[in-house]
């Protein structure tokens, strides 16, 4: 179970892609991919991330272990009486810091190295941080697999003999195979048939249990999340739009686009068929979002606002704050929360 | 539910696949039947069969498969026309596809032509299938594009398919399907590659337009929760084989078919929380070039018996309602 | 009384090829014995009969056959036994390779050099071969510092490479000690070529030229291979009209102005032939008859025949040589022009003959006739502003000298002047590079009509040529070097009416062509292996 | 659309230099005085050797390296290509010279193979596993693999010696300068390269048409009951041309460079044989010039290509 | 109203029956192994470069004649029992000369080929996968190097370092490796954003292990297809620079040299033996190498199916 001691601490991370325009390519623009997140994760939880493609979920997960650059903001890693800020860290402790958050990937087809055994794969990050010997890491290995409900000889296997479940799997294994605090599962169970989603969903809530690992579950799928989930934090252009308990941001989601998120999503259960909300227009180009509130020219709740209400939310950029203040927060970034 | 609102019926069908000198038996006997006004949703997870059906039904297969046999009957105005007897691309498949039948395909982005302006794909089709001059054509992709709400639609007319967002590319091959008002409408999952926002858009758009104009969808798609909202039929696939269908009804709520059931239960539902139970199916999905001998879920099947190592019989649950599974009362009890 | 006259004689013979045969330096080529059993090792006759397909002779001697050269020279007839015997008498060691140079680009070459390869190796001399690229000249010429020790100043062992110049003397002349990169210094030779460069007595020309070939042929200085010849091809369209064959490499009294050829369709007659300009013309100066265009743009002031001895005044009215050879008297003939009208005056030809001294790139001979003048010293260190030597007075040119050049006549057979008024600002070091030879303007019996450079040149009949109007209406003259190399194609195609070459392969293949004739013509072309005998650090 | 023709353009500037720059390098590394192809020689002529001294100086010959490397690319872009060693003519006018006659083979040549390589294919992509297919196919490998001269020289020994039917080679004969009396002199050479350009031209338009036609918009245009040769030619050849005209634009160089040997063999007075004979000769300043000016010729033409490219292709243009 | 049956239905047919009587055999786990063994024609070209290689390492034991024997008694005699393809010009063993001429003109072509594929290789790798400066600054120097015309840029190179073999291979190394590069960076900017790349970083190993370890084998088959490709094209361009005379000096036998002999019109109409077993050797040989490479491309590349 989740415990109130923070982790890690991220605070106003940004991460920009430039973009190139004009005669000389120069940059015109950024791509603000990330813009301005703050978000603390609890040691032993389930974070999940939400939000539509383009809206930044999977670049926040690749900035935490700086597959792709932050250009602002901290990573604040705490280690008992330690912090660490992981964008700012001297070569021995990256070398410390960067086996303890490890990532588990979308695709089972390229997330695995053709060209090698799983032994082939795994062995060049045991042998960097310390395992000297060839038998100490095919045990290691091998009780890896098993813990992913695979058979220990599988190790000498290719990619290609393994299912997408299997690699899926492996794709597990080798995260975990520096033996890390943190994992984040990257759209992990996106690209895989609904019955073998299944049986990995239930083996990371396994390994999670077993491990006392922290989760960052970054997924489009919000049946997933709320499965799986803890806390779940809504993405929106850049933005986290509403982080709340899971329970609470499903029951009573305060952001309209949360809501019309949740609306849009059809249920594989014909009692329970909802009003939808359907949403105007696509997301905005994230060179240039809206001004204020990112999401008002889509926002159903919008056009029932008054005028000088309409002017806020097209004026003044809303902040992530506490909307109930009840026990445990429920953060909104609206101006008029529902 | 008459015999003449039938379309189309389906019976026996097999289609095989010779890719890399190997023989897949991607089909191997499918029967439904299609209605007017109404969906069918074919549902099923990758590799069972459920694309198969959707381009033998237009004979767009690839190269190298064929269909071996079985029918295809189209109930056209003008009687019965066996489509698994047209030759492949000949003229009279051709005055089908289009006019008649029509399909919208996953990935819009791909499925249009990235050199031709949009207008002039979406009436190329119907440039083939009615008389009319170039500037007819043209206002009917404006007016088309105007109903699939795409706006200033006489400018985006001249735009080239990479100008426009997925949910725009979406509603122009919609309108491209659309332009002949077909019969039969054929979305080969329509929505796979879109955000959930904009699959609720291009839902609500295929389900006006098929009242509208009475046409008979054929959805296939590989989410439940779809099949939930939009089905007037559902037939469940496994390996080349429809295990079960009937209506939306009958399925989903009275699964038949352990494997239906298996289906329903490993997935988890939005609004249940984090206390729901999911029951993952056990194994994986066979090699199809190493089939199960009978039933081909028998392997992953919790009832699996030694009877299943025969294939199963279509078993009738009720006059809309079927199942492969020899042990289908079984499981309709424990459900 | 008789033996004991001869005894003596019998060691001294002795002793001398002894001494001779002791190798002089390092260097195992200074030993005679060796160069001897290089000689022995070859098989030129085979190679005469097969590789050049009987279009050559077998040479013995540097100059070519004819009064000038002595009979019964020691010939190296293949003898590979002896050949073996001598490298043992020499103490050759084995394992020693020799590096063999040549600077011809043909395949012929290469074959003859693999020939030669195979030939040493079966006597047990190892030869490699390889092809002189960038200065070739300086490669093979360079001359050591010390010209009696060395060491060489050039890297190879061997050179293949010809020589053909117009005058006897020549051949010898260039084995001055100090001149050359391959002998060591040697007052036999020295003496005896000091005497040849200097008589135009014919009688003791003669007797020196005998000793010299004996003495290099014996001592084997340079290995002489084969004799040349050129082969003059006609198409059987072309009627020379009594014209006569020659050495086509040099001018000669052909009478090309009596030439006809079959009327095309128009009844016009036009002479195909090559060697055209490709970038540009090449002077007269270095090459006086290798390409058509030297030969028929411009005239000389003495004409000779085929065998380049001279017969007649050409521009000349007349001419004459004083008995002490000192003096040559030319008289202009009147009303002598350029291709563009003007006159072609004596003061002009002085300004020539000046011009001359200062071209770097311009045939020996007609250099050391020039310098032999009185005063061309002077005027070439600048000490003096023209040269003395040459007097004018109306049309009439008197050629003063200071010393006596046998080849003076041969010079004047082919030397051309060039018109003053194009060439006064030319830079002598630059000669070539002039934008006169973009488009000369002669004195020949054709001047040029067009020319697309390196397309074709057309050049048709001068009108004022002292010696009457040529009868071809044109000579087309397609782009090539003198080594054609598309000469069959063309040949065959129909597209070559005149023209010569070198090249047996050609020879062959024109030959078996119904519709051409081929001339062979001796030349002085002496193809040959030169030793370099100085010692090698 | 202007802009990214503009930037394509502006883009030439620093590969120019570049090339330009090791051009320059290549010269001073061969032996050889540079003022002697700086100069015309008529200059040269009269000058004394003081004043050469004192020349060497103002042109800078003294500098260091790269201010030398700026004067003479100073010289080039004023029209001051330098001086043949051999013959003294500016370069600027034996290239002048040569230059009609390796447009008109290349242009031939490269229209030739576009038309033929692009019909072939196609038909070969259409009709793929069939016998016509795979004969084409086998075909157009033996044509890349036999060596062009054997081949050029074959064509010759068949077509002008034995049959008689064409000219042996050359470009012009006198007299007959206008440009249809080239066409039979044009035909041999123009059609050897032009086979054997063919051959690569078919075999990447069968593949690009292969890849075209294996597109999902060739389904959709299906899906619409167009005819088969609208589905195969209208959408599936229109896209599978842009891959090829980029080819095409690949291969220029190797256009250019192709007319060298070819040039040889049917004695084509153009720039490759001008090359050859700078090379044979060590001709350096017109080697090196020559060079020059291909690349820049390659550079442009690809540039061209670039602008057909993008009238093919919306995707580029509205970039 | 039945379809015509068309030449795929036959196929279809008989695989069909196979497959229901099981008699289908099981594909070999190397499916791209499998793949290149089922293509005849790439089969057949790699015996044929096999058997060409094997013949000239081990030329003294395939002919007792050496091919720089000169017997000018035996010049240009047609084939024979003794000469199986005849005397050359100076009674040489043509066939001979072929089998020796092999050592360097393969050694030319796969020396070459080679040696660019080490240079580009190795530059595209490091530098496509890192990025940045260094990649951008290879990529302009290969994109000059590449805007030379090939045979320009051969002939330059020969008039500044002069004609010999080493000198031959140094000079297509230099023009050939470009492709490489750029093939190999290509290869990398697509790998390199492989998920499993993403793993290896996101563990911290080193981008030297990463680039050359992980990745490179991934991107070998087309380099492989590139590097055959290569060596044919460079067998073919010293033909052609022996054509112009400017190739591998005269006195070393290539099947160039052997070949330069047709330029004599006599001998290329009246002694074929002297040219066209080495032009029908140069070109199957090439054809071969093409056949091979055309074949491990369709083995690499998973689009081609069929």
């Amino acid at each position: 179970m989740p415990s109130q001691e923070k982790i890690l601490h991220i605070n106003g991370l940004k991460t920009y892609f430039p973009v190139r325009k004009g005669l000389l390519r120069t940059v015109a623009a950024h791509v603000k991919a990330v813009d301005g997140v703050d978000l603390e994760i609890y040691r032993g939880e389930t974070l999940g991330l939400v939000g539509e493609s383009g809206c930044g979920k999977t670049t926040l997960g690749k900035s935490i272990i700086q597959l792709v650059g932050a250009v602002g903001g901290q990573i604040l890693y705490h280690e008992g009486e330690q912090t660490f800020d992981l964008l700012n860290l001297s070569p021995e402790e990256f070398k410390h810091i960067r086996q303890k958050i490890q990532i588990v990937f979308q695709d089972p087809h390229s997330s695995l190295n053709p060209a090698f055994t799983v032994f082939g794969s795994l062995q060049d990050p045991l042998k960097l941080y310390g395992v000297k010997t060839k038998a100490e890491r095919r045990k290691i290995i091998g009780d890896l697999l098993e813990a992913v409900n695979m058979r220990r000889e599988q190790m000498d296997n290719y990619p290609h003999e393994f299912s997408g479940g299997q690699r899926q799997r492996i794709g597990i294994a080798r995260a975990l195979c520096v033996n890390p605090e943190i994992v984040i599962c990257d759209e992990a169970v996106s690209a895989l048939d609904v019955s073998i989603q299944a049986q990995v969903l239930q083996l990371l809530q396994e390994i999670k249990e077993a491990r006392g690992l922290t989760y960052i579950f970054i997924t489009h799928d919000l049946s997933v999340v709320e499965y799986i989930s803890d806390r779940v934090a809504v993405m929106y252009l850049g933005k986290i739009v509403e982080l709340a308990e899971s329970e609470a941001l499903y029951r009573t989601p305060r952001h309209p686009y949360t809501q019309a998120l949740l609306s849009a999503i059809p249920i594989a259960d014909l009692d329970r068929k909802s009003d939808r909300i359907v949403l105007e227009g696509d997301v905005p180009n994230p060179v240039s979002p809206p001004s204020g509130c990112a999401f008002h020219p889509r926002c159903p709740k919008f056009k029932s606002l008054s005028e000088p209400e309409k002017q806020r939310c097209m004026g003044e950029s809303p902040q992530l704050s506490d909307a109930t203040q009840l026990t445990q927060p429920h953060l909104v970034s609206c101006h008029y929360p529902n | 539910m008459s015999a003449d609102q039938k379309v189309l019926s389906v019976k026996d069908l097999k289609t095989y696949i010779y890719v890399n000198n190997r023989c897949n038996k991607a089909l191997d006997g499918v029967s439904f039947d299609v209605y007017r006004g109404k969906t069918l949703c074919v549902v099923g997870e990758s590799g069972c069969g459920k694309s198969i059906t959707a381009s033998s039904i237009t004979q767009l297969l690839p190269k190298l498969s064929r269909i071996e046999s079985g029918e295809i009957v189209y109930h056209s105005e003008r009687g019965n026309i066996r489509i698994d007897q047209l030759e492949r691309n000949g003229p009279e498949m051709r005055a089908l596809r289009g006019a008649e039948i029509s399909m919208i395909f996953q990935d819009p982005m791909t499925a249009l032509n990235p050199v031709y302006r949009i207008g002039s794909q979406i009436s190329e089709g119907l440039q083939y299938h009615s008389k009319n001059t170039l500037a007819q054509l043209k206002q009917t992709s404006i007016d088309l594009l105007r109903q699939m709400g795409i706006p200033l639609a006489e400018q985006r007319v001249d735009d080239y398919p990479h100008q426009f967002s997925g949910g725009m590319r979406q509603r122009a091959m919609i309108a491209m399907a659309m332009s002949c008002k077909p019969k039969i409408l054929i979305a080969d999952e329509p929505t796979t590659a879109l955000d959930v926002t904009i699959q609720a858009q291009i839902f609500e758009l295929i389900d006006e337009l098929k009242q509208r104009h009475n046409t008979a969808v054929i959805l296939i798609t590989h989410d439940m929760g779809v099949v939930a909202e939009l089905a007037d039929h559902v037939a469940v696939m496994y390996m080349g084989n429809i295990v079960e269908q009937g209506t939306v009804d009958d399925v989903l709520r009275h699964p038949a078919h352990p494997y239906t059931e298996a289906l329903l239960k490993s997935i988890p539902i939005l609004g249940k929380g984090k206390q729901q139970q999911i029951t993952p199916i056990q194994g994986s999905t066979p090699d199809p070039y190493q089939r199960p001998k009978g039933c081909q879920f028998e392997p992953r099947c919790p009832y699996a018996t030694e009877r299943c190592q025969t294939f199963p019989d279509s078993q009738s649950i009720s006059a809309t309602h079927d199942a492969l599974c020899w042990h289908s009362e079984k499981v309709l009890s424990h459900a | 009384m008789k033996i004991r006259f001869l005894l003596p004689l019998v060691v001294t013979l002795c002793f001398a090829t002894q001494l001779l045969a002791m190798p002089k330096n390092s260097n195992p080529l200074s030993d005679s014995r060796v160069r001897q059993a290089i000689a022995y090792a070859i098989d030129m006759d085979t190679i005469q009969e097969t590789l050049l397909e009987g279009k050559a002779i077998v040479a013995d001697s540097h100059i070519p056959n004819g009064p000038f050269k002595k009979p019964g020279l020691p010939k190296y007839s293949y003898d590979p036994d002896k050949a073996r015997q001598l490298l043992k008498e020499a103490n050759w060691n084995s394992s020693q390779e020799l590096d063999m140079v040549y600077y011809y680009s043909d395949q012929l070459t290469v074959d003859l050099m693999t020939a030669i390869q195979a030939y040493l190796s079966d006597v047990g001399v190892k030869m490699n071969f390889r092809k002189l690229e960038g200065d070739v000249g300086a490669q093979l010429w360079t001359a050591p510092k010390d010209p009696q020790n060395g060491p060489s100043a050039v890297k190879w062992d061997l050179a293949y490479g010809a020589h053909g110049p117009l005058a006897l003397q020549e051949y010898f002349s260039r084995y001055k000690t100090g001149d050359m990169s391959i002998s060591p210094a040697d007052a036999k030779v020295d003496s005896m070529i000091d005497v040849l460069t200097s008589t135009a007595d014919i009688a003791a020309q003669k007797k020196i030229f005998f000793e010299m070939e004996d003495y290099m042929q014996t001592e084997l200085f340079t290995l002489p291979l084969y004799y040349q010849q050129a082969f003059i091809y006609e198409s059987n369209k072309l009627n020379r009209n009594g014209g006569i064959y020659g050495n086509p490499q040099y001018n000669y009294d052909w009478d090309v102005t009596k030439w006809t050829v079959e009327p095309d369709a128009n009844g016009k007659m036009v002479m195909n032939t090559n060697t055209g300009p490709m970038e540009f013309f090449e002077h007269p100066w270095f090459n006086p008859g290798l390409f058509i265009t030297n030969k028929v743009l411009f005239d000389r002031l003495i004409s000779c025949d085929g065998g380049l001895a001279p017969t007649r005044p050409k521009m000349a009215k007349y001419y004459n040589l004083s008995k002490d050879a000192k003096t040559l008297t030319f008289e202009l003939k009147n009303g002598l022009q350029w291709h563009d009208g003007s006159a072609i005056t004596a003061e002009e030809i002085k300004w020539n003959i000046e011009l001359a001294l200062k071209v770097p790139n311009i045939m020996p001979i007609f250099k050391t006739t020039f310098s032999y003048l009185e005063g061309a010293e002077a005027f070439m260190n600048g000490s003096a502003s023209s040269v003395s030597g040459i007097a004018i007075s109306g049309n009439k040119i008197t050629l003063s000298f200071a010393q006596v050049d046998p080849n003076v006549l041969l010079t004047f057979t082919q030397w051309a002047p060039l018109p003053r008024k194009y060439l006064e600002d030319v830079d002598p070091a630059k000669f070539q590079q002039h934008p006169f030879w973009q488009n000369p303007v002669g004195s020949g019996p054709y001047k040029v009509q067009e020319v697309k450079m390196n397309d074709y040149l057309i050049m048709v009949p001068f009108e004022n040529f002292h010696e009457g109007v040529a009868r071809i209406d044109e000579i087309v003259a397609y782009p090539s070097k003198d080594n054609d190399a598309n000469l069959v194609k063309n040949a065959s195609a129909g597209s070559l009416d005149y023209g010569f070459t070198k090249n047996v392969a050609d020879v062959k293949a024109l030959e078996e062509m119904d519709h051409m004739r081929v001339i062979p013509a001796d030349i002085p072309y002496t193809r040959m292996v030169w030793f370099n005998k100085y010692a090698k650090n | 659309m202007f802009v990214y023709f503009t930037r394509r353009l502006l883009y030439l500037i620093p590969m120019l230099l570049g090339i330009s720059f090791l051009i320059y390098l290549g010269l001073e590394l061969t032996p050889g005085d540079i003022l002697s192809y700086l100069l015309p020689p008529e200059a040269i002529a009269d000058l004394k050797p003081e004043e050469l001294i004192a020349m060497r100086e103002a042109l800078g010959l003294n500098d260091p390296f790269i201010v030398r490397y700026l004067y003479w690319l100073g010289g080039i872009l004023q029209g001051d290509f330098g001086y043949s060693l051999a013959s003294g003519v500016p370069i600027s006018k034996l290239v002048l010279e040569r230059i009609p006659a390796t447009l008109e083979l290349s242009i031939a040549a490269l229209l030739f193979s576009t038309l033929f390589g692009v019909i072939l294919g196609s038909i070969s992509a259409l009709k793929r596993g069939s016998l016509m297919d795979n004969s084409l196919t086998v075909f157009g490998m033996i044509g890349v693999s036999i060596p062009e001269f054997i081949f050029g020289l074959i064509a010759l020994v068949v077509f002008a010696l034995q049959l008689e039917w064409l000219p042996v080679g050359k470009r012009l004969m006198p007299g007959y300068d206008s440009y249809w009396d080239h066409m039979p002199h044009l035909v041999m050479p123009a059609m050897v390269l032009g086979l054997i350009m063919t051959a690569g031209v078919m075999r990447y338009t069968r593949s690009s048409m292969l890849d075209s036609l294996n597109k999902e918009f060739i389904r959709t245009a299906r899906s619409k009951g167009v005819p088969e040769w609208r589905v195969n030619f209208i959408h599936g050849l229109r896209v599978a041309l842009i891959p090829v005209v980029v080819l095409i634009g690949f291969r220029l160089p190797m256009l250019i460079g192709g007319t060298v040997i070819i040039e040889q063999v049917f004695q084509w007075p153009g720039i490759g044989d001008l090359f050859v004979n700078a090379v044979r000769g060590q001709n350096y300043p017109l080697v090196m010039m020559i060079s020059f000016l291909s690349v820049t010729a390659v550079l442009f033409a690809s540039f061209l290509i670039d602008l057909l490219t993008a009238l093919l292709d919306p995707r580029i243009k509205l970039e | 109203m039945t379809r015509r049956p068309t030449r795929l239905d036959k196929k279809f047919d008989l695989l069909r029956e196979k497959t229901e009587q099981g008699t289908l055999k099981a594909p070999s786990s190397n499916r791209a192994l499998n793949k290149l063994a089922s293509n005849k024609l790439a089969v057949l070209g790699l015996a044929f470069v096999t058997i060409m290689i094997l013949a000239s390492v081990f030329a003294p034991l395939v002919t007792q004649y050496d091919p720089q024997k000169v017997d000018l008694r035996m010049m240009l005699k047609p084939p024979s029992a003794d000469h199986i393809l005849g005397t050359d010009k100076i009674g040489r063993d043509v066939f001979a000369r072929i089998i020796y001429g092999g050592q360097i003109s393969i050694l030319v072509g796969l020396g070459s080929a080679l040696g660019a594929a080490l240079i580009g290789v190795s530059i595209g790798a490091y530098t496509g996968y890192k990025g940045g400066w260094w990649d951008s600054t290879f990529l302009r120097i290969s994109e000059v190097v590449m805007s030379f015309p090939q045979i320009i840029l051969v002939l330059m190179l020969v008039t500044i370092l002069g004609q010999s073999l080493m000198n031959l291979i140094i000079i297509f190394t230099l023009t050939g490796w470009g492709s490489l590069y750029r093939l190999t960076r290509a290869q990398m900017l697509s790998l390199r954003e492989e998920e499993y790349v993403q793993a290896l970083r996101a563990f911290g190993l080193n981008t030297f292990t990463i680039c050359f370890k992980h990745i490179l084998p991934n991107a070998l088959g087309p380099i492989m297809v590139n590097i055959t490709l290569s060596t044919a094209m460079f067998i073919l361009q010293e033909a052609g620079l022996s054509f112009l005379g400017l190739g591998v000096p005269l006195n070393i036998p290539t099947w160039g040299n052997i070949l330069n002999v047709a330029q004599d019109l006599r001998i290329l109409q009246n002694y074929w033996w002297v040219w066209l077993p080495s032009a029908v050797t140069i070109s199957l040989f090439v054809l071969a190498i093409n056949f091979v490479g055309d074949g491990l491309r369709d083995t690499t590349d998973p689009t081609m199916q069929g």
